[in-house]
């Protein structure tokens, strides 16, 4: 399990990266590495020339702005963890990136790295599709902006043309004090989740809910946002048993299905992790509402 | 041989400059140019943990990380920990005091893993210590005595701070 | 005797400072000056013919020394199949590996050519490209269609898909379960699993011809194993071979295989004259290294109203995989372990074992055990709740009680040696575990959990098992003329802590000094003969046999030192390094002093009356297993 | 016991091992005997959070065996594990009347025996 030969490239520029995209064979780009990594070991991706990213300047930031955060593609998992911003204006990531691997792994892996991998049970992509985040892209014709619901057009593949670079990541907050909860079901702790559910919730003073996103990963071939639930609880209160009846929707999910989890069994997890995410982000935003 | 470069690098506050394949992992690096041995494999696709080393003082698996891209920094591996060869790190003393390790195999990473973990966290709970290793297989000890021997570094360390 | 005092005490292992300071040598760690490298071409299919092998362009790349196949390898080899099974009657075909695949591959994973060059990376390129032609067969993958008449041959020149065939068989099975109060049935289903050690297999060979020894390091469970078989195969005689195993990363049953990839090693160092090392990694461990665990039990268990078992009957189809590489003792060993803990007074169990295009099945922790025991605990679940009684009095009323033993049961073990329980409290060990968990307000608590809208449950199970399996392990004791003690076994050590155990029963009876002591085990020059580690039997056979060599060595210093000091024996006493009349610390000599005595000097005699050297090799001999019993008790 | 500390670890970590085999570790093949988990994403093996806290009891019966009077305990935490995981599964779920005859028992195929029982 060794890597197959290949050239080295680390640019120091957004362009000199755009620029060896378009000129170099068979490229392939490294961020953080722990996905690339292992399948460069497995030989499951041979590419003829490596793209290191971690040497480009002005790719790692987080910045808060008018409506929300700005996140460089090459911030550390790590760095967004331990972010008193992140944890300010976007509890549901820090919620989420607990559950992000390991320390190890956190270390090194950047949000872009997991955006662009589009793993459908990794975290980072379902925040994303939680937030109506808004995907920055580089190439040689500038900077195009998508929002995350286009971003992925099929299983574990992004829009990302293939002379683009994922530069940023472009979180609205939502209003201070609004109900988050990122709930997963893996076998182990730091495994990928079978099923994820990302939940964020605003509701007004009398606990009626005013606006609601829903976001369940892993069953999918991407994060999936459930738009009619999210309709059905507005003006809902708190109630289990109601969030438990809308929840059952997630078995109409088009699933996955493997041996490791039946599409069934992703199915049936959808609705459980669902409603706890719901049940958990309706507790957060009326403690603070 | 493929394409090399020449990086030059800090481990164990030695400063090395050699000549290195662009595909070689930073563990090979490790064990085969610097013959710091003591950085294991275990499964070379980042879940096992063996090979977690210490780059500027976080944890990283060092399979996941090719050797070029640790031109310039700053590593320290299980060799560098002790801090002298009379002398052993709390940790490894607690290790030994605890039944930490049976084989001996996946000791180098956890010992690196829980020594950023204790930098963070000075007096962590028993599933905070669980949660830290998590990234880190063991198949003799069943983790009990690692867990053991994590808590009490974590006193030794806190009492040799006076805190 | 010196009274125990480090036996039951030692706090520090003695492995433990060089692990934790990462100077360990395992076998991946060891360098030789010019050693190659080696990757090996794998089966990608589970059952094919292999019609041509190119390896043409693979050698053409920079770097690449060789690419050997069995072809290649046949001149050199004197029996080109690992005869490894354990003996047994009960075979109906013999499925040993070859070096190689030999025309026909018949698992996932199954090596087929050696490459090698001068780094891993570069071996790793080339075996990418040795192209091999392949005509696809139908594979056997379910054991239980394997065992059909109609069924798919694993490997084409088999008559058939059994390996092997034998039942058990105690007691009026047929009248008892004819005239039972209550019959139930289950199948129990037990899937395959590995054992992966953190470390993977390896091995580094190489070959001095001025000594014309060919020298291997294996990560491997038993050295004299290895070298026994790598003189087979090599035609070699024995003391032109040499294995050693340094640290090793976890064992727990399949290093104890000698594999194809050990005597390829060995014989691409020997063709290249170079040093050649292999390491197996992950993916290799998970289609090569042998496997456990797959068993389909058809059961039924005759009770009385009140649950007194009266008879056990079945039939057990066993996954052996696509060859053997160690035995039918998986198989055997859940046949035999089933009723052990409890009185069973008839049992009746058939059971095949089926070739499959699977990886080798071989033991891996617990050796078949947890599925015999695994069948009969979830029995007397069964029993339990159709008859409505108590989980654990239908334990209290079937197990073996303590003043029935030993207890001897109507079976034999592999051997033929007869099954006796030797000692034990298997009442009373379940009954603290139940007490420790909490089982009599077990159900309070459920309760409790359940208004709460949680679901606990309480579980457990006894054991018995087998350990300390023979015939015996050799231990020598030694007094180097340095003062150093030396202890050699063929014993092997892979983390059970083999050199802190041999210690500890050493030092008691030679000065009390473990830091004085050097052990050295998994070198096949270091005794002539050995078995090596697995089964849990180290500490039975090597621990014994290290006590009764301590105690020679112990007896032959005191008597030479009395001899010396013209004193009286029953005088003197060893304090670590120190032999010296008790109380009198001036009349005293090093042990090291007193073992040059006997070391000879040519041309003066030895004290009257002693043989030369301090030393002791013994191998206590032990046929009947001693087992061990405990109860498992789990809340979830 | 020669070491208590070593027997304890002997134990524990064979327990680990038994409650990968009740639980966790799988390592399938297709019908075509390709095997299909192939790593330690895929295959899975017990990991800290996943591994409960042990609490041991010694009880010693000296066998006449040999003249250490010792058994042997390395494999001795994997054998029972596997069956007492498996009922204390099993009695949890008893108001739902789901019975178990395999080891390893996924969350999946507990889910699926659950639902199944349900609907019957």
């Amino acid at each position: 399990m060794k890597p197959p030969p290949f050239s080295y490239h680390d640019p120091g520029t957004v362009g000199e990266v755009i620029n060896l995209l378009k000129t170099l064979e068979n490229p392939k780009l490294l961020a953080g590495g722990q996905s690339l990594m292992p399948m460069l070991n497995m030989r499951y991706v041979m590419p003829d020339n490596i793209i290191d990213l971690n040497k480009v300047d002005g790719l790692s930031y987080i910045e808060e702005n008018n409506t929300g955060i700005n996140i460089g593609g090459m911030t550390l998992q790590r760095d967004l963890e331990f972010s008193d911003l992140i944890k300010k204006k976007c509890p549901l990531m820090n919620d989420a990136l607990q559950q992000v691997g390991h320390r190890q792994t956190r270390n090194r892996g950047t949000i872009g790295g997991s955006l662009s991998h589009l793993d459908p049970a990794a975290e980072l992509p379902a925040v994303c599709a939680a937030h109506d985040a808004v995907i920055v892209l580089q190439g040689p014709k500038g900077e195009r902006e998508i929002p995350f619901s286009d971003f992925p057009i099929a299983y574990m593949t992004p829009a990302t043309e293939i002379d683009e670079l994922l530069t940023g990541v472009k979180i609205t907050s939502w209003k201070d004090g609004h109900g988050y909860a990122f709930i997963e079901f893996a076998r182990r702790h730091g495994d990928f989740a079978i099923t994820s559910a990302a939940a964020l919730l605003e509701v007004d003073g009398a606990g009626a809910i005013t606006r609601a996103s829903l976001t369940v990963g892993g069953v999918g071939a991407a994060p999936v946002r459930m738009n009619e639930i999210e309709e059905s609880l507005i003006g809902q209160s708190g109630d289990e048993d109601k969030f438990r009846e809308l929840c059952e929707a997630c078995r109409e999910i088009d699933a996955l299905g493997d041996v490791y989890a039946s599409s069934e069994y992703r199915q049936h997890l959808a609705t459980v992790m669902s409603r706890r995410a719901l049940v958990k982000a309706y507790a957060r935003a009326n403690r603070k509402g | 041989m493929g394409e090399t470069r020449k990086i030059s690098l800090t481990v164990n506050g030695k400063s090395y400059e050699e000549e290195v394949e662009v595909r070689f992992h930073l563990a090979d690096f490790l064990r085969q140019k610097l013959g710091l041995t003591g950085t294991h494999l275990g499964c070379e696709h980042g879940v096992c943990g063996a090979c977690t080393i210490l780059m500027n003082g976080k944890s990283v698996r060092s399979c996941l990380m090719l050797a070029v891209q640790a031109d310039g920094q700053e590593l320290t591996t299980i060799e560098g920990i002790a801090p002298s060869e009379d002398e052993m790190h709390p940790l490894q003393e607690a290790f030994r005091d605890n039944h930490g390790l049976q084989c001996g195999f996946c000791t180098p990473g956890m010992l690196t893993t829980l020594l950023e973990f204790l930098e963070d966290n000075p007096d962590p709970s028993e599933e905070e210590v669980r949660i830290a290793i998590s990234g880190n297989l063991c198949r003799c000890t069943g983790y009990q005595g690692i867990v053991a021997a994590a808590l009490d570094a974590a006193q030794r360390l806190r009492d040799a701070k006076g805190v | 005797m010196s009274g125990w005092k480090v036996f039951g005490s030692l706090e520090k292992r003695l492995e433990d400072p060089s692990l934790l300071r990462g100077v360990g040598r395992f076998l991946d760690d060891i360098q030789v000056s010019g050693m190659l490298h080696a990757a090996f071409v794998r089966s990608p299919h589970s059952h094919a013919r292999i019609l041509h092998i190119d390896s043409n362009s693979a050698l053409t790349i920079e770097g690449v020394r060789a690419v050997y196949t069995l072809d290649d390898l046949r001149p050199y080899l004197n029996n080109k199949r690992l005869v490894v099974g354990l003996p047994s009657p009960s075979y109906k075909q013999e499925l040993d590996r070859p070096a190689l695949a030999d025309k026909e591959v018949v698992y996932v994973g199954e090596p087929i050519a050696i490459v090698v060059a001068e780094s891993r990376y570069l071996a790793e390129d080339a075996a990418a490209i040795v192209n091999i032609e392949y005509e696809i067969l139908p594979a056997v993958s379910d054991c239980r269609l394997a065992v059909e008449k109609s069924s798919i041959l694993a490997h084409t020149q088999s008559p058939h898909n059994i390996l092997a065939q034998f039942d058990m068989r105690y007691g009026e099975v047929e009248s008892t379960f004819d005239n039972a109060s209550y019959i139930f049935k289950e199948n129990i289903w037990q899937h395959r699993g590995g054992s992966h050690s953190i470390e993977c297999r390896g091995a580094v060979s190489f070959y001095e011809p001025t000594e014309d020894l060919v020298t291997l390091y294996s990560s491997t469970q038993s050295a004299h194993t290895a070298k026994n078989i790598l003189i087979d195969m090599l035609g070699f005689d024995e003391n032109k071979v040499r294995v050693i195993i340094p640290d090793v990363g976890g064992g727990f049953g399949p290093k104890l295989v000698f594999y194809q990839e050990d005597v390829s090693v060995v014989l691409a160092a020997m063709i290249l004259g170079k040093p050649v090392k292999w390491v197996e990694d992950r993916r290799e461990h998970f289609i090569s290294t042998t496997q456990e665990r797959d068993q389909f039990w058809e059961v039924e268990i005759a009770v009385d109203g009140e649950g007194q078992i009266l008879g056990l009957r079945g039939s057990m189809v066993h996954d052996h995989g696509a060859y053997t590489a160690r035995g039918i003792n998986l198989a055997f060993n859940s046949a035999l372990i089933v009723s052990l803990p409890y009185k069973v007074p008839c049992y009746f169990l058939e059971v095949l074992l089926a070739v499959t295009n699977k990886v080798p099945v071989t033991p891996v922790r617990g050796a078949g055990h947890p599925q015999g025991i695994f069948v009969m605990e979830r029995l007397l679940d069964r029993v339990a709740r159709e008859l409505g009684i108590d989980r654990a009095e239908i334990r209290r009323k079937n197990l073996i009680k303590s003043d029935q033993m030993p207890f001897k049961k109507e079976l034999e073990t592999r051997g033929g040696s007869p099954v006796i329980l030797d000692s034990g409290d298997y009442l009373s060990c379940m009954e603290q575990a139940l007490e420790k968990v909490g089982y009599r307000d077990f159900s309070v608590r459920k309760e409790k959990a359940l208004k709460e809208g949680k679901y606990v449950g309480l579980g457990f199970a006894n054991y018995v098992k087998g350990t300390g399996r023979g015939p015996f392990e050799t231990v020598k004791v030694k007094v180097g003329t340095s003062g150093k003690i030396l202890v050699y076994s063929g014993a092997a050590a892979m983390g059970q802590s083999t050199r802190t155990m041999l210690s500890q029963i050493v030092a008691d009876f030679l000065g009390g000094d473990v830091e004085n002591i050097n052990v050295i085990t998994g070198d096949s020059s270091a005794v002539p003969i050995g078995i090596g580690g697995s089964a849990s039997r180290q500490t039975v056979t090597a621990g014994s046999s290290a006590l009764l060599a301590a105690k020679e060595v112990r007896n032959k210093l005191l008597k030479v030192a009395a001899t010396l000091l013209e004193v009286s024996e029953e005088d003197l006493e060893i304090n670590g390094r120190q032999i010296n009349v008790k109380g009198v610390n001036e009349i005293k000599m090093d042990i090291g002093e007193v073992a040059h005595a006997v070391a000879g000097t040519p041309g003066y005699a030895l004290p009257p009356g002693f043989e030369p050297g301090m030393e002791s090799t013994k191998n206590f001999i032990v046929d009947d297993l001693t087992f061990v019993n405990g109860t498992v008790a789990v809340e979830v | 016991m020669i070491n208590p500390m070593i027997v304890d670890g002997q134990v524990i970590g064979g327990t680990a091992h038994g409650i990968g085999n009740a639980l966790f570790e799988w390592m399938g093949y297709d019908e075509g005997a390709q095997p299909i988990t192939t790593n330690f994403a895929e295959y899975l093996l017990l990991n800290a959070p996943e591994m409960p806290h042990v609490t041991l009891g010694h009880m010693e019966s000296p066998t006449p065996l040999n003249p250490l009077g010792v058994k042997g305990v390395g494999e001795c935490g994997v054998v029972a594990a596997p069956a007492a995981i498996i009922s204390a599964v099993e009695n949890a779920l008893s108001p739902f009347g789901v019975y178990f005859d395999q080891a390893p028992l996924r969350p999946m195929e507990i889910v699926k025996k659950l639902v199944n029982t349900k609907s019957d």
